[in-house]
């Protein structure tokens, strides 16, 4: 019983939903399912916050190592709360935008998150370089044509292709870097892509049906 | 670019051929030059007619222009609709220079209305004779998604013959993936080691199919982490994912016999947002220093920070995604990486069960139509056009339609 | 002057680890890492700017607001996060200035919840100084931001009103003038999304434009880009790929719009430092690959 | 000191902390990763709480009557009794309701998007593979015609790559890997531009180094 309704509600909504696709006057049965799934996902943060603050609560009551940093946490997301729920600060009181120019939430936001944010993003530009550094060896065939690639396109993107490259004659242009870059880009680079996009628009047709049909259902859980 | 450019090139140039010789006649007939008087022009027509393929509540009114456009004192066509039931009458629209059609969206299933349409010049209205009575109605079917329809019941039907003959014992070969075997590798290092296994299954919510292919990998990594009793650590960004996580690793437990060694904490929801979920992930792998790293779902910019962070504390690290553009990253910095269909074929794999590879099989079939279509498609339209075969030109033509999605 | 000190800085640098490498010894990350950090940095504190010319995906987005009859309406979806903003937001902020340059009407929407706070940023530093004439509601409205990802454009292509019953501001969208004539997106005469991630303009392109047969334009971080050129030009007109993409906008837009001319444009800016650091990734992969080759030259094994 | 110094000052010591992780992990950062984990969590559930929870669901039952909305409301509810052990199991029904909608939704989106789209563009990229355009153009159309047909025959599971079929799925690697050292080189200079716009923001608005 434990599994069988979901079961039975999974594969109903599914169906229901491919069927929609064709009806022209059930189509909004997506927009609905759309909304549903934001609604459900609220409730369900009520689950990953309470599993938040009892993952630090523990912590800091145990006293376990690093527990200082778990009371930073949880005093972080209480401020959060209090100046999002109450929108405090807010020009606009209770009924204003909780993005409101000037609320304590906008304010930390603006100051603490989007910092935080931006400099966790921009750590990329470091690991990118290191990857390149180590990664990009010619050390057999299929290495050797992802460095060239690379290379190429890397060059392209700079004034330095142009510099290296705009000796070659007009008739053969297609061999100046920039020009080959976007070749590769549109060619090679589009048809990979490509056969990408179609292997996993049929990966996700087999694993839906798989999921539909009641094959795989590991992540239901078991009878107990 | 160059070749996408010129065939941007050639559809505008054979486009504005088309359109020029459209316009032709009228050109030559009424220039605002001449300036004809109303009364010169015929009548205009109007057709009204339900709307296609939709809900309901809906229909089109087209008519077409005798030459009212070109005269000086135009100054729009105004839509006029009497609803035959009620005989009230009202204006709908005035529509703008050049437009011929109008969709009605205001009227009700329940009534037959009919249409005039009205040239409005120098504030004069010179109104069309009405069209024929006409009821909206809603399809049952969208026509334009027939195709979509036929080929879908095709490959649907194939995967689900593959697990059916599966299912009855037919023995199906499947080459093998590498990254897949490197995964019991991976945990029984991290069992030998002693150190735990990180597991990140993307950083979408459940309504992304590659959070729930994640998933279904991990069912099959926890089953062995076990059996091995190794610890795993799993973060997640979204809180459903949690819970169907938590269900999954449990399940695993219980079939492996060991439901007691299962704890909630395994899984442990961290915060919604992207980066603020990497620079967790990131402590969590410099710190705990997991001896494989498992990051299976759909990813996004972080896929190079958390390889390469893992990468720099030595994890063996297995990747599968469905992002092409996070590919490379984990190409570069991963010691496997699952490209794109495999990760949704992994847990087919790994299950080994005779059904799943099944529906694997049939995806295959899926691939065999692409190609044969690609190449039938092409060879058809280089015939087509270099000897001006009818009947390649035929193919042609129905592959478009077939593959036209509306 | 900087630039003697930056070449000095980091080719010296650059032949250490060269150096480094030829002797067979591995390049710690850190080193690498620091090196990228001082290259980005002097090539900021010495400013280096390119001239850049648009190329015919940039310009087929320009050219379009171009010839747009006055009036038309324009959707500007911020579709972007402030970690992806400083590749994104200068294009948005081209566009703003593009639009209503050529007096269209914008209406600027929100796929992501942080889109919203960057939207009101524009609207507070670009739109409200810089077109002080442009009335809300007339000109240029904001609806603001709806949860749903791509469901919201499943609706919208539609009915506005079903999923925005008001702006940003709270004001219903019938007290609006400039709504008028609009029911749906089917309505409006180009859309536009800035953005880089999920829901970005690939989720426009199979959600609203395609489906309701609207031109279609987009900005998207630079990574992003190569997947939606399977769309050009037949789903999308043009795309603004990454900083170099926005900075072939502003030079397109200064070029044709000189007062722009003394306005911050920052990808234009940005575009030296950028490409220093390329040549020092190139260097990278260079001195790598040597390193590679001595170490298998002498035996060793990697 | 006024609230503009305050919060330069603030975002300044946030991104050195930050930044510091590359070089190792420490102190410094430990509190700027805690620090963005709880404002971040909970950023995002207040807003979700009002767009979601408050905008679609309140706003939409209570006052515009969309009751289909309380379908959401109680499957979101079931979802809560994952809290009480003993009818924790119901909490399966919205999940299984979501699995189903993604399945279905996605299944035809892929679809019709994905594949069928990416089929057609494909041929007609390569529409007349052999007669007009110039040279470039015939290369260009054909590469992109192997190269889709050669990575489609990689993916293809239920065959031994070997001999022929193998040497043909190799090639199709290759093409995947041209793709992904194309997208790879392409990536780096956005990536820059993200550390070149917090750099700057370190030496212009709080060292003012820069001008």
């Amino acid at each position: 019983m434990k599994r069988q309704i979901p079961m039975l509600i999974l594969s109903a909504v599914g169906t229901l939903l491919v069927v929609s696709v064709f009806i022209p006057s059930a189509r909004h049965w997506q927009e609905d399912a759309s909304l549903y799934f934001d609604i459900i996902a609220v409730f369900a943060f009520f689950l990953g916050g309470g599993n938040l603050i009892r993952v630090h609560a523990e912590k800091v009551s145990r006293k376990s190592a690093g527990w200082i940093y778990s009371v930073v946490t949880l005093l972080g997301f209480g401020i959060m709360l209090v100046t999002g729920l109450f929108k405090i600060g807010n020009p606009n009181g209770i009924a204003g935008d909780i993005s409101q120019a000037g609320s304590y939430f906008q304010l930390l936001f603006q100051y603490v998150m989007s910092p935080l944010n931006s400099t966790m993003y921009a750590l990329l530009a470091f690991y990118v370089a290191s990857a390149s550094y180590r990664a990009f060896r010619a050390k057999n065939t299929e290495a050797t044509i992802l460095l060239v690639a690379a290379f190429v396109i890397l060059l392209g993107r700079t004034a330095l292709g142009v510099l290296l490259t705009n000796w070659i004659p007009a008739q053969f242009s297609v061999l100046q870097v920039p020009n080959l870059a976007i070749w590769i880009m549109n060619a090679p680079n589009l048809a990979g892509q490509r056969a990408i996009m179609i292997g996993i628009s049929l990966g996700v047709i087999s694993m839906s049906l798989r999921l539909l049909l009641g094959i795989e259902r590991s992540y239901l859980g078991g009878d107990n | 670019m160059l070749a996408l450019l010129r065939i941007a090139k050639s559809i505008v140039f054979i486009s504005s051929l088309l359109f020029v010789i459209s316009i032709l006649p009228t050109h030559s007939v009424y220039s605002r030059d001449t300036s004809p008087s109303s009364s010169d022009l015929g009548p205009i027509t109007v057709r009204a007619f339900d709307t296609d393929n939709d809900a309901g509540g809906s229909i089109t009114v087209e008519w077409d222009d005798p030459g009212y456009e070109r005269l000086s004192g135009f100054a729009g066509f105004l839509v006029w609709r009497t609803n035959t039931l009620t005989g009230t009458s009202d204006s709908v629209e005035v529509t703008p220079f050049g437009t011929r059609t109008y969709d009605d969206r205001s009227v009700s299933d329940d009534s037959t209305y009919s249409y005039s349409v009205a040239a409005l010049v120098n504030g004069e209205r010179l109104m069309s004779t009405p069209s024929m009575q006409v009821r909206s109605s809603k399809q049952w079917f969208d026509g334009r998604l027939t195709w979509v329809l036929i080929l879908g019941l095709i490959i649907c039907g194939a995967v689900i013959y593959f697990i059916e003959s599966a299912k009855r014992g037919t023995k199906l070969f499947l080459r093998r993936i590498a990254g897949l075997e490197a995964i019991d590798e991976a945990v029984g290092r991290a069992t030998e080691m002693g150190r735990p296994i990180l597991f990140v299954a993307g950083i979408q919510d459940m309504d992304d199919v590659q959070t729930i292919a994640g998933l279904t990998i991990l069912g099959s990594i926890a089953r062995t982490v076990a059996e091995y009793d190794t610890k795993i650590n799993m973060p997640v960004r979204a809180s459903l994912v949690m819970t169907a996580a938590r269900e999954t690793i449990k399940h695993a437990y219980v079939t492996a016999g060991r439901p007691d060694a299962y704890n909630d904490d395994m899984v442990h929801y961290v915060t919604d947002e992207q980066f603020g979920f990497v620079a967790a992930v990131d402590g969590i792998m410099v710190r705990e220093r997991p001896a494989a790293c498992f990051f299976l779902g759909a990813f996004f910019a972080e896929s190079l920070i958390m390889a390469e962070t893992g990468n720099s504390i030595g994890a063996i690290q297995v990747a599968g995604t469905a992002m092409p553009a996070q590919l490379p990253f984990f190409v570069a910095a991963c010691d496997y990486t699952l490209i794109g269909e495999e990760l949704f074929a992994a847990s087919a794999y790994l299950s080994g069960e005779p059904r799943q590879l099944g529906s694997l099989k049939g995806a295959d079939v899926g691939k065999a139509i692409a190609m044969i279509v690609i190449l039938v498609g092409v060879i058809a339209t280089t015939i087509a056009s270099a000897w001006n075969s009818e009947s390649m030109l035929w193919i042609e033509n129905l592959l478009r339609q077939m593959f036209s999605t509306g | 002057m900087g630039l003697i000190i930056s070449a000095v800085v980091i080719g010296g640098g650059l032949l250490w680890m060269l150096y480094l490498s030829i002797k067979g010894q591995d390049v710690d990350r850190r080193i690498v890492y620091v090196f990228v950090g001082a290259t980005v940095a002097l090539a900021i504190i010495f400013r280096l700017e390119f001239g850049e010319v648009a190329t015919p995906i940039v310009k087929s987005v320009f050219d379009k607001i171009e010839n747009l009859p006055a009036g038309s309406k324009i959707v500007l979806s911020y579709d972007f996060d402030p970690a992806m903003a400083p590749e994104v937001n200068p294009m948005a902020n081209a566009f703003i200035r593009h639009i209503l340059e050529k007096k269209h009407r914008l209406y600027f929407m929100s796929l992501w919840a942080t889109g919203q706070s960057l939207l009101s940023v524009s609207l507070n530093d670009v739109l409200k100084p810089e077109f002080p004439d442009a009335k809300y509601g007339v000109d240029y409205c904001n609806l603001g931001y709806k949860a749903g990802n791509e469901g919201v454009l499943n609706v919208v292509i539609t009915n506005f009103r079903k999923m925005f019953p008001s702006d940003a501001n709270g004001n219903s969208l019938d007290s609006l003038p400039m709504f008028k004539d609009v029911e749906s997106l089917k309505d409006m005469d180009l859309l536009i999304s800035v953005g880089g991630g999920k829901p970005g303009v690939k989720e426009w392109i199979l959600f609203a434009g395609d489906p309701g047969k609207v031109a279609m334009a987009g900005g998207s971080a630079a990574v992003s880009a190569p997947l939606l050129y399977p769309y050009w030009p037949r789903q999308l007109i043009g795309l603004l790929g990454g900083t170099k993409g926005a900075a072939e906008y502003e030079a397109e837009l200064i070029k044709t719009y000189p007062r722009f001319k003394d306005k911050s444009m920052p990808a234009l800016r940005m575009m030296g430092p950028q490409t220093m650091a390329h040549v020092v990734i190139i260097a990278f992969i260079v001195i790598g690959n040597v390193a590679y080759f001595r170490s298998r030259k002498k035996g060793g094994q990697l | 000191m006024d609230g503009a110094v305050i919060s330069t000052w603030l975002a300044a010591l946030l991104t050195l902390g930050i930044m510091s992780f590359v070089y190792k992990d420490n102190l410094y950062y430990k509190i700027c990763e805690a620090i963005f984990i709880g404002i971040s969590a909970g950023y995002w559930f207040i807003t979700y709480f009002w767009d979601s929870l408050y905008r679609i669901a309140w706003i939409g039952v209570v006052h515009e009557g969309r009751y289909v909305l309380l379908g959401g409301v109680v499957l979101g509810a079931m979802m809560l009794m994952r809290l009480f052990g003993k009818i924790g199991w119901i909490a399966r029904w919205p999940l299984a309701f979501i699995v189903g909608a993604t399945a279905g939704l996605k299944m035809m989106v892929y679809f019709t998007t994905n594949a069928m789209a990416q089929i057609h563009g494909t041929v007609d990229d390569t529409m007349v593979a052999f007669g007009g355009g110039d040279l470039y153009d015939l290369i260009g159309r054909l590469v992109i015609l192997i190269g889709t047909v050669t990575g489609l025959i990689y993916f293809y599971f239920s065959k031994e790559h070997k001999g022929l079929f193998g040497g043909v799925a190799k090639v199709g690697t290759w093409f995947l890997m041209i793709t992904f050292g194309a997208s790879f080189g392409y990536t780096v200079m956005s990536r820059m531009s993200l550390l070149l716009g917090r750099i700057e923001f370190l030496l212009t608005d709080w060292l003012k180094l820069v001008k």
